[in-house]
């Protein structure tokens, strides 16, 4: 027999989780369901406002790559702190200064940002391993453009 | 040629030059900060950069992040629009050092004119009429009662790096000289770190009226008629129009030409404007903007000029496309400026937009980087659209603003337009009939003050 | 077996909690649900571009009298077929044709309008009771404006 | 001076006659069918009155439920926009003897015009370049013989009633010609209830060249110039400019004249439009429009001057406040007509639209009754907005119509933006060679017929 609700049963923490999904995504609407639960946040309903007027194409940013196809989650991503060109290595000659899968410490470099002739030091903000490196050397990145994921 | 701009601006002016740029068939970079992913000029442009977080400090003033984002993006050259970094002389000459063109005038014409003691001493020297005053920076209260008897009072004490009002003093009575230029030597110390002051005759009941130059840095110069931008709310323009009520043709033509001369002695290039203040028919030179104009689209109303245009083609090292005899002004055009604030407490009013839904019809510009549920962020100037009418008469004019600030539909924010509403139904303004405190006053009352 | 609802089942506790969900994330929509229950909150969906775009005031019909207050339903009213001026009699002189509280047959003239010196009978669609009289003789009447409730 | 006017319209030229009436201070009266209920022109209008249900026949073109609607809403005069009552010469009669101004020409203006074979009679009488060909109607087929070999194959043979196609038959073999006289009537016959027909010379590629006229009916009477109205699809206009590439200005300065000469001697008044056909440096008079036309904003983009004032003014009695030499054309126009159809099957695309957002900026005109959320509905004309650039030259102009076309944002339902913005990009149309059989071709080979 069906139960009625209770407030206790509600998961807030699934349901911000989805908001914040959401958000992160910039998808209007998101469903989740299991065998046992389903939950469904949307915003901006009606669409249509939200969205910006623009009759020709959105403008790609400048020489950014495409967004990889695979699904990555980018929360806590590093992030470039200026607009500049990444380079992954001290010089074209050097390794890199991490790869895929290595270990790093916190404060360790993982890149340089060069901007105006200045090259900046990109730094691990924690210790962990680098899931994926999101970045060429070599090309632009724009301010906040996620550079690593570290798991 | 330029194939590509760089636009160092946002709002409805990054949208002005982008509209520029498409009609020239030059490619467009926009850049932003993270508070306007969305913003129309991002979207509209060819090619955005993000250049940093929301405060414009880290990003539309950030000169590193400016010229990085033109590196990267391999622009020709920038243009700086107005505000921001447009007057920043260390910015023009660090851009054409990275081998961009700079669209606008020479680092050192910018450096001249942002300097207000050398301004005006250049503008002199060029022929230009000045507010007589003291000969440079004032320091000893003797030196200033010598100036103060010899043009007569009252006079006022102003900031040599100042602007905005502070370290301004009028001086009425000739023993409150003394304290006043002591009390704006601190001021001005304290709010520009420089103490330096001048005393110069002040004017009761001016008008602001500027003259709108362009030359091409080959010895052509022309003037596109004056702006009467006499209304006035703490220094920031509200209502400008073209041309001025107070001035006729005779006065016109002379000013004008006085201006051009000077113009071309100081082998300028570019848009700028002479901003004078007019009383009892003599004008009196208040300072040089080496940039466009927010009040520009008013010219462009009455000659048909584009002026971003020109500032472009001029940029590239072309000639003037017009010349004076080549310029007529035609009818009359005002502009108002809608910004998102409280028409009675100018609380700014920032966020969400519902329906926005701009007036058309004949003789009517919106200049506007406003969209249906566009949020206007809170960071940036309350300035967000520019009506521009034109009439073939003032009272044509006037009957086309009245009629299009009534269809204008702003949702969701609060905006000055009842307070343009009430300024275009005003008899001092109807007539014509006002000065650079008729606003002050009007607002004033209108608070019961 | 399907019961009636009834307002004690519903848990308004538990729809409190997803609405304040929905405030704090700032969507526009949360469906949540479990085998024994789904609930689904929403907020100010697309609702904005439906407004026309009104800065000044909506124009007036012409001469028409202000809604009345009181609540009438007007689903069945008999409408005037044109635009023109009512009259409620043949002449000044007479009575009117009806009053509240009168029945009438299919077919009698409950009115006139006139439209370009032509006078048009308006005559009741169906028997009936007057049950309300909705305009004034000798004034402006739109295409479809309401005249004659009957019952 | 009026007080209040009825505006006998919809949609886009509702609200440009409302906005002009506003703009004199001068009361407006919407009418309208519940379809149009929630229409801009309604919202706008000072008063507005239901005058029946959706078809047009039974609302917008029931000439007693608009005099009623005058009567009970006390207007002073009724302007009727253009289509609908606009050339309806008995309405324009009934509007005189209800005591209300008719804003527009005579009936007897409207009447003559209104009948193709007096119209052309009419014209040459007055010195109008007219078609060579039959001297009015013709039935035996042994006079249209006797024309054709007067004037020379080919020859058309048209419906005197007609329009829209319906009637007309081209005939390039002599021997060709008894058949098609005989179904020109027999089509002219079905089509109008008038089997009259006339045969005169076939223009093989002409362009379609109008002159805009301005007559107070007290002797004054001006020309602003001409409209290249040479594209358009199934005898509807698409795209207007003006100056037309065709003409120099001697050109244009002659057929000017003569126009002028000849609605001098007609004694017309208000604003009239007489069209041309143009080939091999002549003109060809093709009919006169006794009303205001779609494509007006055009001609006011050049010349400065607002069209529906004027007519507003001389139906008032005034006399026209432009004299010839007043008006000097400048730069050049263009009109864009936006509909809600497919541009490539030209299906009508009724229904609701999303977001709605018109382009802005220096020398751009929208004039649209649509705003966000609006339904357009089925009942009427698919033309939905007009947009109109100004530029300083015909490539300043072109380049500013491709980006307000790139600007404009009309969600929810299919337009022809995209046609337009392929018209913009054809080689024939940025050379400005074209014809009025250009466009269909274009459409023809677009769908690889």
């Amino acid at each position: 027999m069906a139960k009625s609700p209770k407030a206790s049963d509600i998961n807030t923490d699934a349901v911000r989780k989805l908001a914040d999904l959401l958000n992160e995504t910039g998808l209007t609407e998101i469903e989740y369901e299991t065998d046992d639960w389903s939950i469904r946040v949307a915003k901006g309903g009606g669409t249509a406002v939200v969205q910006a007027p623009i009759a020709v194409h959105a403008a790609p940013a400048a020489g950014t790559p495409s967004p990889a196809p695979e699904a990555i989650d980018l929360a806590g991503a590093v992030t470039s702190p200026m607009v500049g060109v990444v380079y992954l290595s001290p010089d074209p000659d050097s390794p890199n200064f991490v790869s895929e899968g290595d270990d790093v410490k916190e404060g360790q470099t993982l890149a340089l940002v060069e901007a105006m002739k200045v090259f900046n030091q990109i730094n691990a903000p924690r210790a962990g391993k680098v899931k994926k490196v999101l970045v060429t050397s070599g090309t632009p990145v724009e301010f906040g453009e996620p550079m690593f994921v570290l798991e | 040629m330029f194939e590509k701009v760089l636009i160092a601006n946002r709002g409805e002016i990054a949208l002005r030059i982008l509209r520029a740029c498409r009609e020239m068939g030059i490619a467009t970079v926009a850049v932003h900060s993270t508070a306007d992913t969305d913003a129309m000029h991002v979207r509209l442009a060819d090619e955005s950069v993000c250049i940093g977080p929301p405060p414009a400090k880290q990003s539309y003033l950030s000169t590193q992040a400016v010229l990085t984002a033109a590196a990267i993006s391999d622009a020709d050259a920038i243009h700086p629009g107005y505000g921001f970094l447009s007057e920043n002389a260390d910015f023009a000459e660090m851009v054409e050092e990275h081998g961009f063109s700079f669209i606008g005038p020479s680092a050192d014409h910018i450096r001249l004119m942002g300097d207000k003691v050398a301004a005006k001493k250049a503008a002199r020297e060029a022929g230009i009429p000045v507010v007589p005053g003291s000969d440079g920076a004032v320091t000893d209260p003797d030196e200033a009662m010598a100036v103060a008897r010899d043009i007569g009072l009252p006079v006022i004490v102003k900031a040599a790096a100042g602007g905005g009002g502070r370290g301004m003093k009028v001086v009425r009575k000739i023993d409150e000289l003394a304290t006043a230029l002591k009390t704006a030597q601190a001021e001005a110390s304290a709010a520009f770190g420089d103490g330096s002051v001048y005393v110069e005759k002040f004017l009761g009941k001016p008008r602001h009226i500027e003259i709108q130059i362009m030359a091409d840095g080959l010895g052509n110069v022309v003037h596109l008629g004056e702006r009467d931008c006499s209304l006035q709310r703490r220094h920031q323009k509200v209502l400008e129009e073209a041309p001025s009520p107070a001035l006729n043709g005779e006065q016109r033509e002379k000013i004008g030409r006085v201006t051009v001369d000077a113009i071309k002695k100081l082998r300028y290039r570019s848009a700028g404007t002479v901003e004078y203040l007019y009383e009892d028919g003599e004008f009196y030179f208040i300072e040089m903007n080496t940039r466009l104009q927010v009040e520009h689209p008013v010219t462009e109303g009455i000659t048909g000029i584009d002026l971003v245009r020109e500032m472009i083609r001029v940029a590239q090292g072309a000639k003037l496309s017009v010349t004076q005899e080549d310029i007529k002004l035609r009818g009359h055009a005002i502009e108002c400026r809608i910004n998102a604030e409280d028409p009675v407490t100018f609380m700014p009013s920032p966020g969400k937009v519902g329906i926005y839904h701009a007036p058309g019809g004949l003789g009517v510009r919106v200049d506007s980087a406003l969209y249906s549920g566009y949020t206007v962020p809170p960071h940036y100037d309350s300035m967000i659209a520019k009506l521009i009418v034109h009439g073939a008469t003032r009272n044509e004019c006037l009957m086309r603003l009245r009629r299009t600030l009534q269809e204008f539909v702003i949702d969701g924010i609060t905006t000055n337009i009842p307070l343009q509403q009430r300024i275009i139904e005003e008899k001092g303004f109807v007539d014509g009939d006002y000065d650079i405190h008729w606003l002050e006053a009007l607002v004033a009352a209108g608070k019961g003050d």
